[in-house]
C-alpha cells in the first residue's frame, strides 16, 4: 500500500511542480509551490519525518508562500507575454 | 658578506636608497657607488675566478645560488664596466629617481643572471632585470614598452616552461648537474639505451630555450622589440640595455651549449661541418645580421639606426655561437665584449647629442663635430670599432669571427657575416656625415660638449676600445682559460689562429705612419673642395620635394624602394596584428561569455552538470 | 479497512486536483489548495493512527494552522488588500 | 526507481528547467524554491529505513526500530537555509523592480561584459 | 585550554547578535564595536595560529563534547590555524576602511553582515564536517548576498540576483552530493569519510564528489560558474569585495581541495581532477582576457581575481603536495594583493566617485600612496621577482608542470601575458597620463595600505619562513592520512 | 522553444545521470553508521526522546548555530535592503470584520502552538524551527489581516538579538563549565531531569535553547514579513 | 474489534464520503462561489468527522484516551478556520473580479457596492468646500 | 459596551489559553501544567488586548448555557446543509440557482459578527461574502427570496436567537 502511496504523492507533486513552472500568472505559480511543498510536507511524513514534515509546512506553504506573495505584490503578477506556454498547460 | 652577493645586490640596494631618499646629489652619489662596487668586485675578484666562489641564500621556496667561474667572471666584467659607464653617464640624462631604480635594478639583474649558477636563479633575475627595464622603458613610451615587456615575459615564459621540464624530470636546478645529468643522457641516446627526456621533449626544451634567449639577444625574428625599446628610453641607459642586457640572451645561449650542446648534438645530428641546433641558432643570427644592418642603413632617426645596428652586431655573435666550435665561441665572446664597448659608447654618444641637442632625426643635425669636439672623438673611435677598422676591439673580435665561420667551410653565413660586415659602413657612414660634418642647423648653434659625466663615461667605454683593441691578446688569454685550453694562441698583441695571424700592435704602426703620410700630404697639398649647400643626389630619379635625398634625409630611399617587397614583411606588423586579434577575441569572448544574462549563466551551470554527467555516466 | 479510507481520500485529492490544474481562475486553484490541505490534515490524522503514534497529531495540527494562514494570505492578495 | 527518489530528481530538474527555460526572475525563483524541496525530499528518502518509525523514542519505539535521524536534522536545516535564501532573494528582486521596472531576465543586464 | 579557539566561531556570531541590543543604546557605537570585534577576534586568531604552529599539532574542537563522528568537529590545522588569522586581520583591516567606503544606511545591518560574512569564512575553513561545511558555505553566501545588494542601487540588486540563482543552484547540488555521499557512508564527518572512502560504490562516489565539486566551485568562481562574480564584485560595497576577493573564495577554494583530498581513495578520482583542471585553466585564460579590454578597473580587478582563482585552482588539482603547498601559498599572496588593491580601488572609488578608467589618470600625482599601492598589487600579481606572488606563481607552474601538465602552463602563461598588459596600461594610465589637483589621502588608509605593500615586499625578499607555513598548510590539506590521524575519530564503523 | 527543448534534453540527461548515481543508495536499506549510535545513546547521552532534537540541538549544534545564523541573516539582510528612510504600511484595505475578528480569536491560539511545539521539542516532532515559524504565522496572519496594526519592529529587533546572544551565552557557559563550546551542562554536569527521560523537564538545554532559537526565529520571521510588507513612501528616498 | 474501534471507523467513513463529495462539487459546479458552497462545508465536515473519529477509534485501537483532546482541538480548530478561509476566499474572488456563473440571479453586492460608492463620492464631495474653507481660514 | 477592565481580560485570556494547552498536551503531568501554566501568563500578557474585548464576562452561565445549546443545534444544521450539498452534487441536473443576497443582522459585537458568519458559511447553501456593518453579503446557492427581509428570515434568524444571548 504505501508504495501506491508513494507514487501518488509523488505524481502529484512532480504535476503541481510542472504546472507551478508553467503557469504564466505568477500567483497561480506561488500556488503550485505551496502545493508542492504541502505534497512534500505530506511526503516527509511518509517517510517518518516528522520534524520536518512540521518545518516544512511552516516554512514552505505559509511563509515561503506569504513571502512571495508580498513581492509580486510589490513587483508585478503576470508574466510579459511573450512567455509561451507549453502546450501541455494549455487546455 | 660574500662578495658575489655584494656585486649582486648592491646596485639593487643603491637604487632602492636612491629611491627613498630622492634628494638630487645625494641619490647619483649612490647610484654611481652602487654601481661602482660590482665593479671594483669584478676587479678584485679576478684573482680568484677559479677559486670555486660561490654563495647561496635560501629563500626557502628556492634556493639562490651564485658561483664564479672564469665563463661569469667575463660576462660580469663586461656588465659591470659597461653599467657602470652608463649609470655614470645617467647622472647627467637621469630626470627622476624613478630611473635611479630601475636602472640599478636592471643592473643588478644582468649581474645576477651571470653569477646564477642554477636555472631558477638565472630566471629570477632575468626577470628582474626584464621588468627593471621595461619600467625604465615605460617611463617614455606606452606601446614600446609593452611591445618590449610582451616579448620579453614571452620568452622568460617559454625559459620557465623549459626549465620547468628539466626540473620535473631531473629535480635539481643545478647547472652542473643538469649538464651532468644531459651528459649521460647524450650517452644514452648514442647507445640506445632508456632517456629521461624523450627526443620530442628535448627538441621542446631547445626551442623554448631558443624562443627565451633569442628574444633577449633580439634575434630574428623576435627582434622587433629592440629599436623601439632602445630608442624609446633614456639614452644613457639604452648604452647598458643594448650594451649589457642583450648580452644575457647571448650568456644563456652559451649555457644552452654548456647544459645541453651534446645532448641535443647527438640527439638531432649534425649539419655539414657543425650540428644541426648550431646551425639553426647560426641561420637565424645571420639572418639578423642582414636584416638589422639593412633596417638600419633606412633608419631616419640616430636612435634606432643605433638600435638596428644593435641588432645586427648580435647576429655576429649569434653566428659565432651557432657554429659551435671552440674558436667560433670564442670569438662570438670576444665579440660580445666589444659589441658592448662600442655599442655602448654610441649609444652614450647619442646620449650626448639628445641632450644636448634635443634632436633625434638625420634631418635636424649637421655639423656637430665644431660644436661637440670631445664627444666626436669618441664618436670617431667608436665608429672605427664597429666598423671594424683595425687596430680597435672590433676588428680583432670580427676578424677572428670571419676566420672561425670561414674555417668550417660553412659559405652562406659566411656570406651573411660579410654582407653585414658591409652594410654596417653604409649606416656609419651616414651617422659620420650626416650629425658631425655638413652644414649645422642654426639652431644647434649654441650646443655645448658632453657634460662632466657622460665624457667620464664615454672615456672610459672608449680606453677601453683603444686598449683592446691594440692589445687583444688580454682578451684572447681570458677566453682561452675559459676554454682551459689554447684556442687563440699569440702574445698580448698578437692573435694567432694557426691559419692566420693578426698583429694589432704592427697596424697600429702601419696606421699611425699611415696617419702621418696622410696628414702630410693634406697639409702639404690638398685644397679642401667647397661642397654644395644642397648636396642632393637623385640616382636617375627626378629631384622633387618628395624626393629629395641628401645624406640627412632619405638618403638610402633607392634602397628602400629595392627592397619594398621585404620590407612589406614586417614581423613587427605580424606581431601587432595578433596582439590585435587577441584583443578582438578577447572583446568577443567577454561580450559573449558575460553576456549579462543569468539565464546564460545558468545555462552554463547546466552545461557543466551536462559534462559532469556525460564524464560520469 | 484504512486502505478504503485512504482510497477514499485519495480520490477526493485527484478530484481536487483536477480543479487545481484546470481551473480557469487561480481563485479556483486557491480553492483547490485549500481543500487539499483540508483533506491532507485528515489523512495525516488517519495516519497517525496507522503508524500508532500520537506525535504525528502535533504535524497534522501544525499544518492546518499554516496551511490556513497561506491560504489567507492568497486571498488577502487577490482582493487587492495588501 | 523509487517513486520518492523519482520525484526528488524531478523536482530538482523542473527547478531547473524554470531557471533555464522561464525569463520572469520570480519563476526562477519558485523554480529555485521547488529544487530545494526536492532536495530535501532527496536527503529524507536516502535517510528513510522500510518498515520503521519516525526517530522519536518514545510509545515504544526501540532504536532498531527508528528510521535514521541524521538526515532529518540536516533537511531541518536545510529548509531554514531555503526560505533564507528566498527570502533575501525576494527582497533583492524588490529592489530591483524598483529600479528597473521589469522582471525579465533579458532586460536585468545592465552589467555585462 | 585549546578548546578556546571554538571563540573564532562565538565571538563574531556574539557581536552580530549583539548589535541589534547595541543600537538600541548608542547607533554611533556601532561601528567602533564592530572594530572591536574584529580586533578580539584578530587576537583569538593570532593566539590559536600560534599555539597550533608552536605545538605542530592542529586544534580539533569537539563542539558539546562528542568525539568526532558523532558530534561536529573544527579542525583547525595548519592551514585553517593561517586563514582564520589572515581572515581575521583582512576583516580588521576592512572594517577601518568601512568607515569611509560605507555610507549607506543602516549601517548596523552592514556591521552584522559584516561579521556574519567572517565567521562564516571562518568556519567554512575551520569545520570537519561535509554538511556543516554546507551551513557555512550558506551563511557565506547569503550575507554576500545581502552585502552585494547592499547599495540598493539597480545594479547592485542585479549582480546580487545573479549570485544568488547560481549560488542557489550551486548549494542545491552540493546538498545532493552530500546526499550521495552520506547515502553510501552513513557519515557525514571529513575523517571519517575519508577513513571509509574506499568502502563506497564507485558510481555514488564519483557523482557525488562531482556534485560536491560543482557546488563548490560555483562559490569558488570556477569558469564557466563564476559569471555571477565579475558584476558582484563590481557592485559590492569596496570592504566587502576586497574581502570576497581575500578570503571568502579562498575558503571555498580550501573546501575544494580538502573534498577532494577526503575522497581521493575513489574510483575514477583523477578523471575529476583532470576536469578541474581543465576548468581551472579556462578560468585563468577566460578571465585574463575578459579583463583585457575592461573599462572599469574594479571590474578589471575583479576577472583578474578569477584569473588567479583558476590558478589557485589548477595548484589544488594537481593532486601532488607540492602543487598544494604552492596553492595555498599563491591564496594566502593573493589575498594580501588583492585586498591592497581592492581597497586601494574602493578608495579612490569613494574619493574620486567611480571606478571606471579615466578617473584613474593622473592618480599617481593626485593620490599617490593609492597609486603606489595599485602599482605594487599590479606588479606583484603580473610575477615580478621581489614581489610576493612571483614565488608562489614560480611554484604552481613548476608543481604543475611536474605532474605533466605542460599545455596547460603554457596556456596559463600565455594568459599571463595578457594580463601584464593591461595590468601595465593601468600603470601607466596612473602614472604617465593625465593629470589633477591632488586630493587629501587619509592618512590610516594610506598607513594600511603601506603595511600590506610592505608585507607584499617583505614576502617578496625573503619567502623563507612564510613558505615553510605555507608547506605546513599544503601538507595539511594534502595529506589525509595524517588528517585522519589528528581527528580523534570514536570507533564507529559499519 | 529551441532553448526549451535544450533544457529539456539537458535536464533529461542529469536526470539520468543523477538517477544512476542514486540506483547504488537503494531506499529504504538500513545504511545507519552514526545514526545507529545516536539512536542508541541518545537518551543516556542527552536525555531527548526526539533523536532528531538531539542531533540538531547536541550532536550537531554547530548546524543549529549556523542555520539560526543564516535566518539572522536573512532577516538583517532583507532588512538592510528593504531600508528606506521613511516606510508604511501601503495595505489598501482592512479585511472584513469576519478576518479581523478570526485573527484576534485565533492568535494566542497559535502562538500558544508555537510555544506548545518548541518547548516540547525533545518529546514531540518540531521544536525551535517550526515553533517559532508558527509563532511568526501568527503575527503574520495580523498582518494579513489589519491595515493598522503595526508589530513594533524596534523590539523585535534587540529581541531577536538577545536571543541569539543567549544561545551563544548558552553555548560560552558549557565552554566554561564543561570545557567544550555547545556543551550540555545542565545535563551532563549537573544531570538535571535524569530521573525523568519522556517527561517535560528533562533533556538537558534543549528545552532553554528550543526556547530561544523559538523566540529568535519567530522574531526573525516576523521581521522579514514586517520588511516586505512596509513600501517606500513617495519621495520618502 | 471494540466499540469505539467501530464507531471511530464509522465517523471516519463518514468523514472520508464527505470528502469525496466535497471535491465532486469542486468539480461539477459551474463557477468558483458555487465550488466554494459545496466544497468548504463537506470538506469541513468531513474532517470534523475523520478527525474525531480518529480519536475515538484510537481508544479501541491503541488503547489510549490521550488522542482525544488533541484530535478534538485539530477539529475545532479546522472548524474554526475553515468558514474564515472560505469567507476571506470568496471575498476575494468577487474583488478581483471573477465572474458570476450566468444562471446567477441576483447580485445584491454589486448594487450595494455601487450605491456605497455613490455615497462616499457625495460624502467627498460635502466635504471638500469645509476643507477649502479650512485653507482659507 | 464599557470597557472591562483589564484584569479580567487577561485572566479570561489565560484561562482559555490555559485550558487549550491542556487539551495540546493532553496530560496532566505537573510539569506540563507547570510549564503551560507559566507559558499562558505570558503568552496572555502579549495577546490579550487582541484576544478580547470582554474578558471574565464571557463566562456567564447563562452564556455558556447558550454555547453548549448551540453546538448540538449547529452540528445538525451542518449536517443538514452537507446532505443539501450531497444532493445538488450528486443530482444530474445540478439543481442551483445562485445569486448574491443582502441580510440584516441585530448583532452587533465582532465575535458575534464572526460566529455568526461562520455558522452561515456552513449551513445549507450559503457563505458569507462580504460584512459591511449590520450588512451580510451572502452568496446563496438557492435563492429563494430576493429581499433583504426575506433573506434575513431565512438565513440569519435562526442563529441569530443564540448568538444574541451568547454574544451580546
Amino acid at each position: 500500500m504505501s508504495d501506491w502511496v508513494a507514487i501518488f504523492i509523488a505524481a502529484l507533486m512532480v504535476v503541481s511542480a510542472i504546472f507551478a513552472v508553467e503557469w504564466r500568472d505568477l500567483l497561480a505559480a506561488v500556488v503550485g509551490m505551496t502545493a508542492v511543498s504541502l505534497f512534500a510536507s505530506i511526503a516527509f511524513f511518509f517517510l517518518q519525518a516528522p520534524d520536518v514534515a512540521m518545518v516544512e509546512a511552516a516554512i514552505g506553504a505559509a511563509l515561503s508562500a506569504a513571502v512571495f506573495i508580498f513581492a509580486i505584490n510589490r513587483t508585478e503578477r503576470y508574466e510579459s507575454e511573450e512567455e509561451g506556454t507549453g502546450w501541455w498547460v494549455k487546455w | 658578506m660574500n662578495e658575489l652577493a655584494l656585486i649582486v645586490f648592491a646596485p639593487l640596494i643603491a637604487g632602492a636608497l636612491a629611491w627613498l631618499i630622492d634628494i638630487k646629489g645625494i641619490r647619483e652619489i649612490i647610484g654611481v657607488l652602487g654601481a661602482a662596487v660590482p665593479l671594483g668586485y669584478a676587479a678584485l675578484l679576478y684573482q680568484k675566478v677559479n677559486g670555486g666562489l660561490s654563495f647561496a641564500i635560501n629563500l626557502g621556496v628556492f634556493k639562490l645560488t651564485f658561483a664564479l667561474n672564469a665563463l661569469n667572471w667575463f660576462f660580469l666584467g663586461i656588465g659591470a664596466l659597461v653599467g657602470f659607464a652608463a649609470i655614470l653617464a645617467l647622472v647627467s640624462t637621469g630626470r627622476d629617481s624613478y630611473e635611479w631604480l630601475f636602472a640599478l635594478m636592471s643592473l643588478s639583474g644582468v649581474l645576477g643572471v651571470f653569477l646564477a649558477n642554477d636555472l631558477m636563479t638565472f630566471f629570477i633575475f632575468w626577470e628582474i632585470m626584464t621588468f627593471a627595464s621595461f619600467m625604465m622603458v615605460l617611463h617614455y613610451n606606452k606601446a614600446a614598452s609593452l611591445k618590449y615587456f610582451l616579448l620579453s615575459v614571452f620568452g622568460a615564459y617559454a625559459m620557465l616552461i623549459a626549465l620547468g621540464m628539466i626540473y620535473a624530470k631531473l629535480g635539481t636546478f643545478d647547472f652542473a648537474q643538469i649538464q651532468q645529468a644531459m651528459y649521460k643522457e647524450a650517452y644514452a641516446v648514442a647507445f640506445k639505451a632508456d632517456t629521461v627526456f624523450s627526443k620530442g621533449e628535448s627538441i621542446l626544451i631547445y626551442l623554448l630555450f631558443l624562443i627565451a634567449f633569442g628574444v633577449k639577444a633580439g634575434m630574428f625574428p623576435l627582434h622587433v622589440w629592440a629599436p623601439d625599446a632602445y630608442s624609446e628610453t633614456n639614452q644613457s641607459y639604452a648604452a647598458m640595455f643594448s650594451g649589457v642586457l642583450s648580452k644575457t640572451g647571448v650568456y644563456g645561449f652559451i649555457m644552452l651549449y654548456l647544459l645541453m650542446g651534446t645532448r641535443l648534438a647527438i640527439e638531432l645530428g649534425g649539419f655539414r661541418s657543425t650540428t644541426k641546433f648550431g646551425y639553426i641558432i647560426a641561420f637565424l643570427g645571420g639572418l639578423t645580421i642582414i636584416v638589422g644592418g639593412l633596417l638600419a642603413a633606412l633608419q631616419e632617426d640616430i636612435r634606432k639606426l643605433f638600435a638596428y645596428s644593435s641588432i645586427s652586431q648580435l647576429g655576429y655573435i649569434l653566428v659565432g655561437i651557432g657554429v659551435g666550435t671552440a674558436l667560433s665561441m670564442q670569438a662570438a665572446l670576444f665579440h660580445a665584449l666589444s659589441h658592448a664597448l662600442f655599442k655602448g659608447l654610441f649609444f652614450l654618444i647619442v646620449a650626448t647629442i639628445v641632450y644636448r641637442t634635443g634632436k633625434t632625426t638625420f634631418a635636424d643635425m649637421g655639423g656637430l663635430a665644431e660644436k661637440m669636439p670631445f664627444t666626436f672623438a669618441m664618436a670617431f673611435v667608436a665608429i672605427l670599432s664597429l666598423a671594424g677598422i683595425p687596430p680597435l676591439v672590433g676588428f680583432a673580435s670580427k676578424w677572428v669571427l670571419f676566420e672561425a665561420v670561414i674555417s668550417q667551410n660553412l659559405p652562406v653565413l659566411g656570406g651573411m657575416v660579410f654582407f653585414g660586415s658591409a652594410i654596417g659602413f653604409v649606416y656609419l657612414i651616414r651617422f659620420t656625415y650626416a650629425v658631425w660634418f655638413g652644414q649645422r642647423p642654426t639652431d644647434l648653434d649654441n650646443v655645448k660638449d658632453a657634460p662632466l659625466s657622460m665624457a667620464v663615461a664615454m672615456a672610459i667605454l672608449a680606453l677601453f676600445n683603444v686598449i683592446l683593441g691594440i692589445a687583444p691578446g688580454l682578451v684572447a688569454r681570458e677566453l682561452n682559460k675559459i676554454f682551459g685550453k689554447e684556442v687563440i694562441g699569440g702574445n698580448l698583441y698578437v692573435l694567432d689562429l694557426g691559419f692566420g695571424k693578426y698583429n694589432a700592435l704592427a697596424i697600429l704602426i702601419y696606421l699611425i705612419a699611415g696617419i702621418v703620410i696622410a696628414g702630410i700630404i693634406y697639409f702639404m697639398g690638398a685644397k679642401a673642395r667647397r661642397v654644395p649647400v644642397t648636396d642632393t643626389y637623385q640616382s636617375a630619379n627626378p629631384v622633387t620635394m618628395d624626393y629629395n635625398l641628401t645624406i640627412r634625409r632619405n638618403f638610402f630611399l633607392p634602397l628602400k624602394e629595392t627592397l619594398a617587397f621585404w620590407l612589406r614583411i614586417s614581423f613587427d606588423k605580424l606581431y601587432h596584428d595578433i596582439g590585435a586579434w587577441i584583443e578582438d577575441l578577447a572583446e568577443v569572448l567577454r561580450n559573449y561569455i558575460y553576456n549579462g544574462s543569468v539565464q546564460s549563466y545558468a545555462w552554463y551551470l547546466a552545461i557543466i552538470l551536462l559534462i559532469l554527467a556525460l564524464w560520469g555516466v | 479497512m484504512i486502505e478504503v479510507y485512504l482510497f477514499l481520500i485519495a480520490v477526493a485529492v485527484i478530484l481536487s486536483m483536477y480543479r487545481f490544474f484546470r481551473g480557469p481562475t487561480t481563485a479556483d486553484r486557491i480553492v483547490a489548495v485549500d481543500i487539499m490541505t483540508t483533506l491532507t490534515t485528515g489523512l495525516m490524522v488517519l495516519f497517525a493512527l496507522y503508524y500508532r503514534r500520537a506525535i504525528f497529531l502535533d504535524v497534522a495540527l501544525v499544518y492546518a494552522v499554516l496551511a490556513f494562514v497561506g491560504v489567507i494570505a492568497f486571498a488577502r492578495y487577490m482582493e487587492g488588500g495588501l | 526507481m523509487n517513486p520518492y527518489y523519482f520525484a526528488s530528481i524531478a523536482l530538482i530538474l523542473i527547478g531547473l528547467y524554470a531557471i533555464l527555460a522561464k525569463r520572469n526572475v520570480l519563476k526562477m525563483l519558485v523554480g529555485l524554491s521547488i529544487m530545494e524541496t526536492g532536495v530535501n525530499l532527496l536527503l529524507i528518502s536516502v535517510g528513510y529505513v522500510s518498515g520503521r518509525s519516525a526517530p522519536i523514542l518514545s510509545e515504544g519505539i526501540t532504536p532498531d526500530r527508528a528510521v535514521d535521524p541524521i538526515p532529518q536534522a540536516l533537511v531541518l536545516t536545510a529548509i531554514v537555509i531555503g526560505v533564507a535564501t528566498t527570502a533575501m532573494a525576494l527582497s533583492v528582486v524588490i529592489n530591483l523592480y524598483e529600479k528597473y521596472k521589469t522582471l525579465n531576465v533579458e532586460e536585468i543586464r545592465r552589467l555585462r561584459g | 585550554m585549546s578548546q578556546y579557539a571554538s571563540l573564532l566561531i562565538a565571538l563574531p556570531l556574539f557581536g552580530a547578535f549583539f548589535i541589534p541590543i547595541l543600537k538600541r543604546i548608542s547607533k554611533s557605537a556601532v561601528m567602533p564595536f564592530l572594530v572591536l570585534v574584529t580586533l578580539i577576534q584578530t587576537g583569538i586568531a593570532a593566539w590559536v595560529f600560534n599555539e597550533v604552529y608552536i605545538t605542530g599539532k592542529p586544534i580539533i574542537i569537539m563542539a558539546g563534547g562528542f568525539r568526532p563522528p558523532i558530534g561536529i568537529n573544527l579542525y583547525i590545522g595548519h592551514f585553517a590555524a593561517l586563514f582564520v588569522l589572515v581572515i581575521a586581520v583582512t576583516s580588521l583591516l576592512m572594517t577601518i576602511f568601512s568607515f569611509k567606503a560605507v555610507s549607506v544606511e543602516p549601517k548596523d545591518k552592514y556591521a552584522m553582515l559584516f561579521l556574519l560574512l567572517m565567521l562564516g569564512a571562518t568556519g567554512m575553513i575551520s569545520t570537519g564536517d561535509i554538511f556543516n561545511l554546507f551551513v557555512f558555505m550558506e551563511i557565506t553566501a547569503i550575507s554576500a548576498y545581502a552585502l552585494i545588494a547592499y547599495n540598493k542601487t539597480g545594479e547592485a540588486s542585479e549582480a546580487a540576483l545573479k549570485y544568488i540563482v547560481l549560488g542557489g543552484i550551486g548549494s542545491s547540488f552540493f546538498l545532493v552530493g552530500v546526499a550521495l555521499i552520506y547515502g553510501s557512508l552513513g557519515t557525514l564527518n571529513m575523517a571519517h569519510i575519508a577513513q571509509l572512502a574506499h568502502l563506497v560504490n564507485p558510481t555514488v562516489a564519483k557523482a557525488g564528489l562531482a556534485l560536491l565539486i560543482f557546488g563548490l566551485a560555483v562559490e569558488a568562481e570556477q569558469f564557466p560558474l563564476n559569471a555571477w562574480a565579475p558584476d558582484a564584485y563590481q557592485e559590492a560595497p569596496h570592504p566587502v569585495t576586497a574581502m570576497f576577493s581575500a578570503f571568502v573564495v579562498k575558503a571555498s577554494l580550501y573546501a575544494m581541495g580538502r573534498v577532494i583530498y577526503i575522497l581521493s581513495a575513489v574510483e575514477g578520482w583523477s578523471s575529476i581532477l583532470r576536469l578541474l583542471i581543465i576548468l581551472g585553466t579556462l578560468t585563468v585564460i577566460i578571465g585574463e582576457m575578459s579583463a583585457l579590454r575592461q573599462n572599469n578597473v574594479k571590474r578589471m580587478f575583479a576577472y583578474s581575481s578569477i584569473a588567479q582563482v583558476g590558478l589557485i585552482a589548477v595548484g589544488l588539482a594537481l593532486g601532488t603536495e607540492s602543487g598544494v603547498s604552492a596553492s595555498v601559498f599563491h591564496m594566502f599572496n593573493h589575498a594580501i594583493v588583492k585586498a591592497l588593491m581592492f581597497l586601494a580601488v574602493g578608495y579612490v572609488a569613494v574619493e574620486l566617485g567611480g571606478t571606471e578608467i579615466n578617473k584613474f589618470e593622473g592618480l599617481g600625482k593626485r593620490m599617490p600612496v593609492t597609486a603606489f599601492a595599485i602599482t605594487v598589487g599590479a606588479i606583484s600579481i603580473i610575477g615580478i621577482p621581489l614581489f610576493n606572488i612571483f614565488w608562489s606563481k614560480m611554484q604552481l607552474i613548476l608543481a604543475a608542470l611536474n605532474a605533466q601538465y605542460t599545455w596547460m602552463v603554457a596556456l596559463i602563461l600565455g594568459a599571463s601575458l595578457v594580463e601584464a598588459t593591461y595590468y601595465i596600461r593601468l600603470i601607466h594610465t596612473i602614472w604617465f597620463k593625465g593629470e589633477g589637483e591632488k586630493v587629501k589621502e587619509s592618512s590610516v588608509l594610506a598607513l594600511v595600505m603601506l603595511l600590506l605593500v610592505a608585507l607584499i615586499i617583505v614576502i617578496g625578499i625573503y619567502p623563507e619562513p612564510f613558505w615553510n607555513v605555507m608547506q605546513k598548510a599544503g601538507s595539511d590539506i594534502f595529506n589525509v592520512a595524517q588528517y585522519i590521524k589528528n581527528v580523534p575519530l570514536m570507533g564507529v564503523s559499519p | 522553444m529551441v532553448k526549451r527543448i535544450f533544457a529539456i534534453v539537458f535536464i533529461l540527461i542529469i536526470g539520468f545521470w543523477m538517477a544512476k548515481a542514486l540506483d547504488q543508495v537503494p531506499f529504504g536499506q538500513d545504511r545507519m553508521l552514526v545514526g545507529k549510535y545516536y539512536l542508541e545513546h541518545v537518551k543516556e547521552e542527552t536525555g531527548a526522546v526526539n533523536a532528531v532534537t538531539a542531533v540538531v540541538v547536541n550532536y550537531r549544534g554547530f548546524d543549529t548555530l549556523g542555520e539560526v545564523t543564516v535566518l539572522f541573516i536573512a532577516s538583517t539582510g532583507v532588512a538592510a535592503l528593504l531600508w528606506r528612510k521613511k516606510r508604511k504600511r501601503t495595505a489598501k484595505t482592512e479585511g472584513s470584520v469576519v478576518l479581523t475578528t478570526g485573527a484576534r480569536l485565533l492568535l494566542p491560539f497559535i502562538m500558544l502552538f508555537g510555544v506548545y511545539i518548541f518547548i516540547h521539542g525533545h518529546l514531540t516532532p518540531g521544536g525551535g524551527f517550526p515553533g517559532g515559524a508558527t509563532i511568526a504565522t501568527a503575527f503574520l496572519f495580523l498582518y494579513l489581516a489589519f491595515t493598522v496594526y503595526e508589530v513594533d519592529h524596534k523590539i523585535f529587533e534587540p529581541l531577536e538579538g538577545l536571543a541569539g546572544v543567549g544561545y551563544v551565552t548558552v553555548g560560552l557557559i558549557g565552554l566554561a563549565i564543561g570545557g567544550y563550546f555547545l556543551f550540555d551542562w545542565i545535563w551532563q554536569t549537573w544531570g538535571i531531569g535524569k530521573e525523568n527521560i519522556g517527561r517535560l523537564l528533562s533533556a538537558g538545554f534543549i528545552p532553554i535553547i528550543y526556547t530561544l532559537i523559538g523566540i529568535k526565529v519567530g522574531t526573525e520571521l516576523t521581521g522579514i514579513v514586517d520588511n516586505m510588507i512596509k513600501e517606500p513612501e513617495e519621495g520618502g528616498q | 474489534m471494540s466499540i469505539a474501534s467501530i464507531i471511530g471507523q464509522a465517523l471516519v467513513l463518514f468523514g472520508t464520503f464527505f470528502y469525496v463529495l466535497s471535491s465532486l462539487g469542486l468539480i461539477r459546479m459551474p463557477d468558483v462561489y458555487n465550488r466554494m458552497q459545496t466544497a468548504t462545508k463537506s470538506a469541513t465536515l468531513g474532517s470534523l468527522g475523520v478527525i474525531i473519529g480518529v480519536g475515538i477509534w484510537a481508544i479501541g485501537e491503541v488503547g489510549s484516551y490521550s488522542w482525544i483532546p488533541k484530535t478534538l482541538i485539530v477539529a475545532v480548530f479546522l472548524l474554526l478556520t475553515n468558514p474564515i478561509a472560505a469567507h476571506a476566499l470568496i471575498r476575494a474572488a468577487y474583488k478581483s473580479g471573477v465572474p458570476l456563473w450566468e444562471g446567477s440571479i441576483v447580485d445584491r453586492y454589486k448594487e450595494a457596492e455601487s450605491s456605497l460608492e455613490r455615497v462616499e463620492e457625495i460624502k467627498e464631495k460635502l466635504e471638500e468646500p469645509s476643507r477649502g474653507v479650512e485653507i482659507n481660514e | 459596551m464599557g470597557e472591562t477592565s483589564k484584569i479580567s481580560r487577561y485572566l479570561y485570556t489565560v484561562l482559555i489559553l490555559f485550558i487549550i494547552w491542556l487539551f495540546l498536551t493532553g496530560s496532566l503531568d505537573p510539569q506540563e501544567v507547570t510549564i503551560g501554566a507559566i507559558f499562558a501568563l505570558i503568552v496572555g500578557a502579549l495577546t490579550d488586548e487582541v484576544f478580547t474585548e470582554r474578558g471574565l464576562g464571557n463566562l456567564n452561565p447563562k452564556r455558556v448555557l447558550y454555547f453548549t445549546a448551540y453546538i448540538p443545534y449547529f452540528l445538525w444544521a451542518m449536517i443538514m446543509a452537507n446532505l443539501d450539498v450531497a444532493y445538488r452534487v450528486l443530482h444530474p441536473k445540478r439543481p442551483i440557482n445562485p445569486g448574491i443576497v443582502e441580510c440584516r443582522t441585530v448583532l452587533t459585537n465582532n465575535v458575534g459578527k464572526l460566529a455568526l458568519a461562520n455558522s452561515i458559511t456552513l449551513t445549507p447553501g450559503t457563505i458569507t461574502l462580504d460584512v459591511k456593518g449590520d450588512r451580510y453579503f451572502i452568496h446563496w446557492i438557492d435563492v429563494k427570496d430576493k429581499s433583504v427581509e426575506g433573506a434575513s428570515e431565512n438565513i440569519t434568524k435562526p442563529f441569530e436567537k443564540f448568538l444574541k444571548v451568547i454574544f451580546e
